[in-house]
């Protein structure tokens, strides 16, 4: 055993029910470096995560800490090992305040009372080292996913571990968080700390890990060191072929209006005068950074909630969307970024999550249709490759990335006119990121219309026809994709 | 020049309101005000009926004080617990509001004017020796009570026991719930895990579902019935040949006597003494006389 | 949907065993947890007296349950999508008050009667979810309020007396009476409500948005679900089934007290709860309930026949309940 | 999320609420509107009786919410972490009965008698508690199971026959006595008790801890909470806090009836959420909770005093609870 070594795992193994999620996993993580694990949707990081967690008991199997076996018994075990984890599903107390939730486990108290002035210091403390400016009370309820990922980054950085495992950290963040980020991480690192970083976001495996290890069907592929390493040859022992990134080729209908929006206000939720339109079988994507207001602006048009003011005209004529139901009737549809809360029946299978919105078409006067949903889930699995052991698996025993597939399979099987994507490849692997794409270009050339918000912009470009930047609760200007740039987006989006 | 006419608010508490049992305690007492309305024009009466909704010491207290924080003429209120309310009726009296009595008794420290009711004892043994009387000393009996811990149930059961020890007679206690169905289901199944008992027999008002109970088993003519209280579908198992016989208290007279009895008090000044409402049994042979009173409410 | 198992390849290399065997699927259920309890305690009666196993018995046993397992099966949906209500035996008493006072007094038929209290049940059960749902308030303080107002209601109507109710035979033989070599006739409408109530939860639309509503009523919104509309569908539904459990019950009593169904709701919830569903919503299943009022049935039934005294009674039942909850929940636990 | 601008606004933590005015923050606290509530109730009664608004009657009602009250102090830690305990009655009874039994049969020493009983009360808690928690049980059938048990053993030992007990002056002087011009000890116990409470809830880490796991018990876990030990912890409270309840009552009474208590885990919970606390979870205050008992004995107090039928009073109060439940979530209804 290497001094070097801070945690090794020795032939993990863990099966769930049929599905073998770890199959004699071995590898070691060194002290002090950035080791990067990546995989497809299902191969097994997160499980791999949980059992150093202490969330799951592995079935076989040896972990080494610091040199010595150890069996994690309870997160509060791992926590006194000194093993944080910033898990994908940003577990965090609603009820709660930012501060109350970053010192959860940890309070600081003046004899029996907690000292929330000091913990509230703290906080926005914590959080101006990630680049970013809080109030400390407000309610976690009441954040958005990009603003909750960081309050559970940040719960994980106060505790200064020897060990921090981030579970998809920068699924939800824009490039300029991603990139703050990565300035803690590596300060971390400067000062002894391990830190373990998952994500589908090649790129970023690339800039900042030492070491990556590739899992593949609960296997372990390999761990090389990242410079001596490429993004195609990860790819590589990912998934075993390179998928090709689809020919793209605009179908939009310049002078068919959809969707137009007219000096639309929510004061609520802080949109001012958003004025639009949207082409048929254009793909229109909207950009900005954390907080621009994109996925308020979405849920205003579904009906989440309605505008104060403002009109709303689907293919000319005006309609009035007070709630998503009539949003859906006038042929609206609208992917969440928020899959766990507000996308998910967790305890719903696969078909029943797939075929929410159109249950009521796949009945018999009311009865339901079995032949026909199963044909519909089905079809999902298959064009989307959900990795499941069956259309009765409940989705909350799916991987992140799968989960995904499902929330976008839902909205698939709507076939509504216009669809509006919230970071619809959001935690999904590399694979299947050219699959959605390849996904989105079959529905435009269906006669879909398709509204895309998408944190990751280099993405959002090479998806989109058209591109709108947001910031601050308005529209700021508006690119065609071909003359768009990273660098002009950018300066619009954090225009003042 | 008639004088100014005096004015007398008198309440009744009782400690479970909401049932039926009180339908004729409570019009005794309205007609004993009424009758005395009519007979001196000088006093008009009022009387009103208040209680905890189901049996509970301690809100009928709440409910005693403040009936008396509200400063009623005369109390008519059933006791059901020794010595609980003891320190109410004190305060009560105290403020120069009498305090009758009724229905239900508390222990020997209660300082209330005067009892007005059966005792519950002797009339679980008035049960216990007609029953006798049908059955020999021989044989089972299931016995049914709504609330284990009640105190009046508990006494009757208390002196029908005494009377069946004094026999050969094996009785099983059963819990029927003041819910009529689930009530019915536990005498069901004590007669299917018993053939060979000889009589039911409910301490309260529960009595009403053994029609039901041998209806159902085809138990007619075979199974003795009998019980306590009058309740219109008790009367109609007597009438069908159901049930032998019900005992009831005289409710009517224990709401009759202690309006007289304050009336007389603040009128005259006159001490109220004990009464006993004596025991009432009903059976084929005067069922039918009684029902017509029942239906004008004095029984 | 049973044999989906050949067709999961396309997810990929998870392949798995491709006939799960009877004995599996069946201790995979998770109503398995709540039968073995029931077979348990059926088996230690069985033992322990001599009449449980008789066919009279299990007939009563059958009546017994049925009056509260007919609410029970409503209760099912409404526990689902994480509402409660502690009205039913309020609504149990004033519909069949409302009838036999129709009945009785003003001479109404008795099946208008019946008619018209199943309707009073559903519009009590539409009050109960309009102000509890549209009104954004705790159902258990709505229901527990309007539990207090209708059985007062209940009382005033009746003015506090009792009502006894000789039925037409037609009718009687309906709702109260034994047919077939005894069979008892609430038994039939408990079956018959269950096996509605299956078809409804388990293959219609309307069942499968219960679930999405009691799974994620936000998330149910956002795929177009009216969550409100189920919602309170399932109290207009309870309601109903409430009226006619008080029917039945009232035909086959022959008589109703003001009083009758006070505590029921507990009974009800108990045997949802104990037949798997959550009270933290979306999970249970109508099979699990009607073992699950079985379970209760048989318990309170089996003490009887044991001659078990009636101060142990209540004990012992608390400790069955709590074994059977155990025995219940352990036998599908999930393995982390 | 109110404004976009006061989310991004790098709050100094003592910044935001100084700006305020003091009316604004009353008016945005969560217990307005059940306070409103409350003093609507209250002109409503005191202009319609003469007695309602006096000294000696405050006294009374004070008096008669305390020993609920105390009860619901420990009730809303219990509802805030998304449990629930429906034993409560039953415990009250059997502390008290074993402590009239321990003093009155075998003539311990009542102070002893009553520690004796308070520790009972704890244990009774702590086997609902573990039983719950560790057995992974749903809290509403396990309590409504133990209800049954220790009401059964209240029963049991008492042999269904209520013990009087005449106490040494001493002790009734600390429990059930009136001091200082007549203002009864039991209200100030509970006025102890929610100071406490409130104390707990508001001011200590065990308080947070609380409302941590009621929010999500999943992520406090995962943050190092030891969510069973809270959970349980809990459970305990309420046992105790609830055997001193009905050794108040025993003393303020006199006796104990092995039916005392009957029913008062609904009036105790309506209290509870009444005030506020949402069975939903995470949410919930000591203030509020003691304005929703307050907001109760008031309804029952008034009620009384203005001689409503006995028929009519439940109907009331039901109409009443609802309409106070409605002007205390209304009053605090977030718009958007
Ligand atoms: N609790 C569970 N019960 C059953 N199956 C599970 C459970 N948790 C995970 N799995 C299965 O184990 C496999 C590995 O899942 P895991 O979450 O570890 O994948 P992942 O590599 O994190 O994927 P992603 O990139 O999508 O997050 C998947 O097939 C998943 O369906
Ligand atoms: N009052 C609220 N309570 C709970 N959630 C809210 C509330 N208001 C907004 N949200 C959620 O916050 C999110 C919007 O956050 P944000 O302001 O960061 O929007 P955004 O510009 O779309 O962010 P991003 O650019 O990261 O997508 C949505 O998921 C929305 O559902
Ligand atoms: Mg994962
Ligand atoms: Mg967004």
């Amino acid at each position: 055993m290497s001094e070097t070594e801070i945690l090794r795992y020795q032939g993990i193994s863990k099966r769930f029910g049929g599905v073998n999620a770890l199959v004699d996993v071995s590898f070691a993580v060194n002290r002090g470096e950035i080791h990067g694990l990546v995989g497809e949707n299902g191969a097994g990081k997160s499980t791999l995560i949980k059992i150093t967690g202490g969330i799951y008991r592995k079935d076989a199997g040896q972990i080494f800490w610091n040199g010595s076996p150890i069996d994690v018994t309870s997160p509060i075990h791992a926590q006194d090992l000194g093993i944080s984890i910033v898990h994908q599903e940003i577990p965090l107390c609603n009820n709660l305040t930012i501060a109350q939730n970053v010192f959860m486990g940890n309070l600081i108290t003046k004899g029996v009372t907690p000292d929330w002035p000091a913990m509230e210091e703290k906080t926005v403390e914590l959080f101006r080292q990630i680049g970013q400016k809080v109030n400390p009370r407000q309610r976690v309820g009441e954040l958005s996913v990009a603003m909750r990922q960081l309050t559970a980054i940040v719960q994980a950085l106060r505790s200064k571990s020897q060990l921090i495992i981030m579970d998809e950290p920068t699924a939800a963040l824009t490039p300029g968080e991603v990139e703050t980020l990565f300035e803690v991480l590596r300060k971390l690192k400067a000062e002894g700390t391990t830190i373990m970083f998952v994500s589908h976001i090649l790129s970023e495996i690339m800039t900042i890990t030492d070491r990556i290890t590739v899992l593949r069907n609960g296997r372990h592929v390999a761990t090389v060191n990242t410079e001596d390493t490429s993004i195609p040859e990860i790819i590589g022992m990912m998934v075993g072929d390179i998928p090709l990134p689809g020919h793209k080729e605009t179908v939009a209908k310049r002078d068919d209006v959809v969707l137009e929006v007219k000096n639309l206000n929510k004061a609520s939720l802080g949109l001012k005068d958003i004025s639009f339109r949207l082409y048929r079988q254009e793909i229109l994507g909207v950009a900005g950074i954390q907080g621009a207001g994109r996925t308020e602006l979405a849920t205003c048009l579904f009906g989440v909630h309605p505008p104060d003011s403002g009109t709303i005209e689907i293919e000319g004529k005006p309609v009035a969307i007070t709630n998503p139901r009539a949003a859906i009737e006038v042929g609206l549809g609208y992917l969440t970024e928020d899959r766990r809360n507000l996308g998910m029946f967790s305890d719903m299978n696969i078909w029943q999550n797939a075929t929410a919105v159109i249950i009521d078409q796949l009945t018999n006067s009311g009865v339901l249709d079995q032949d026909e949903i199963e044909q519909v889930a089905f079809r999902s699995v298959k064009d989307l490759r959900i990795r499941t052991s069956g259309l009765e698996q409940k989705i909350r025993y799916l991987s992140g990335g799968n989960q995904q597939k499902v929330m976008l399979a839902r909205w698939l099987n709507a076939k509504p006119k216009i669809l509006i994507l919230d970071e619809p490849t959001r935690g999904v692997d590399v694979g299947a990121k050219a699959e959605i794409r390849r996904v989105i270009q079959e529905l435009v050339r269906q006669g879909i219309s398709v509204i895309v918000i998408s944190s990751d912009l280099e993405e959002l470009l090479n998806i989109s026809d058209r591109v709108l930047v947001m910031a601050n609760g308005r529209i700021r200007g508006e690119y065609l994709a071909h003359e768009a740039t990273t660098d002009k987006v950018m300066a619009l989006a954090t225009l003042k | 020049l008639a004088a100014e006419k005096k004015t007398y608010e008198f309440v009744i508490i009782t400690h479970s309101a909401s049932i039926d049992f009180w339908v004729p305690l409570v019009k005794g007492a309205q007609d004993a005000a009424a009758m005395i309305n009519a007979a001196n024009p000088n006093v008009e009466i009022t009387v009103r009926h208040t209680g905890p909704r189901l049996f509970n010491v301690s809100e009928q207290r709440d409910i005693m004080e403040n009936v008396i924080e509200a400063g009623v003429d005369g109390i008519i209120t059933t006791l059901p617990d020794p010595t609980a309310f003891d320190e109410p009726v004190a305060q009560a009296l105290a403020r120069g509001i009498p305090v009758i009595g009724t229905n239900t008794d508390a222990g020997p420290n209660n300082p209330r004017l005067a009892y007005v009711g059966q005792g519950q004892i002797a009339a679980g043994r008035a049960l216990g020796r007609k029953l006798i009387e049908l059955i020999g000393t021989k044989g089972k009996v299931g016995i049914g009570i709504e609330d284990l811990g009640h105190t009046a149930l508990q006494e009757r059961l208390q002196g029908l026991t005494e009377v069946l020890d004094e026999t050969d007679i094996e009785y099983t206690v059963l819990v029927t719930t003041a819910d009529l169905t689930q009530g019915a289901s536990v005498l069901e199944s004590y007669l299917i895990a018993n053939p060979d008992a000889k009589a039911i027999v409910n301490v309260d008002a529960n009595t009403q579902c053994h029609g039901v109970v041998l209806r159902n088993l085809g138990l007619k003519g075979k199974v003795v019935s009998a019980g306590f209280d009058l309740v219109p579908a008790t009367l109609q198992n007597i009438v069908d040949g159901y049930t032998a016989f019900t005992i009831d208290q005289n409710p009517y007279v224990q709401g009759f006597y202690p309006v007289m009895q304050l009336y007389l008090y603040h009128e005259y000044g006159i001490a109220p003494g004990d009464i006993d409402s004596g025991v009432g049994i009903i059976d084929a042979s005067n069922v039918q006389q009684v029902m017509e009173l029942a239906q004008k409410g004095y029984r | 949907m049973k044999s989906t198992s050949e067709k999961t390849v396309a997810g990929g290399p998870a392949a798995q065993p491709a006939e799960i065997p009877l004995y599996r699927r069946i201790l995979q259920r998770q109503e398995f947890g709540v039968f073995l309890a029931l077979i348990l305690i059926s088996i230690f009666f069985s033992v322990s007296t001599t009449t449980f196993l008789t066919m009279p018995n299990m007939l009563n046993v059958m009546r017994q349950i049925s009056i509260n397992g007919i609410i029970v099966m409503a209760m099912t949906f409404v526990i689902i999508i994480k509402d409660i209500d502690l009205s039913i035996g309020s609504t149990f008493a004033l519909v069949s008050m409302l009838v036999a006072i129709m009945f009785n007094t003003y001479g109404v038929n008795i099946w208008l009667a019946s008619l018209i209290g199943l309707i009073l049940g559903g519009i009590l059960g539409l009050i109960n979810g309009v102000v509890a749902v549209k009104g954004q308030l705790p159902p258990f303080i709505v229901t527990l309020g309007s539990m207090m107002i209708y059985r007062g209601l209940a009382l005033v109507i009746s003015g506090g007396v009792p009502a006894a109710v000789r039925l037409p035979e037609t009718f009687f033989m309906f709702t109260g009476a034994r047919v077939f070599g005894r069979i008892p006739v609430p038994s039939l409408w408990f079956l018959g409500v269950t096996l509605i109530a299956g078809f409804i939860l388990h293959r219609t639309s309307y069942g499968f948005k219960v679930y999405a509503v009691g799974g994620n009523a936000e998330a149910a919104r956002l795929a177009g679900i009216d969550v409100d509309r189920v919602r309170i569908t399932n109290f207009v539904i309870l309601g109903v089934v409430s009226g006619l459990a008080g029917i039945i019950s009232m035909s086959y009593l022959s008589s109703v007290t003001p009083t009758v169904g006070q505590g029921i709701e507990m009974q009800v919830i108990a045997a949802t709860v104990l037949g798997g569903t959550s009270m933290l919503g979306g999970v249970g299943t109508i099979l699990g309930s009607f073992l699950g009022t079985l379970v209760l049935g048989v318990v309170r039934n089996g003490l009887v026949l044991m001659g078990t005294s009636a101060y142990l009674i209540d004990l012992i039942t608390g400790i069955v309940l709590i074994l059977a909850v155990f025995v219940s929940s352990y036998a599908h636990r999930e393995k982390r």
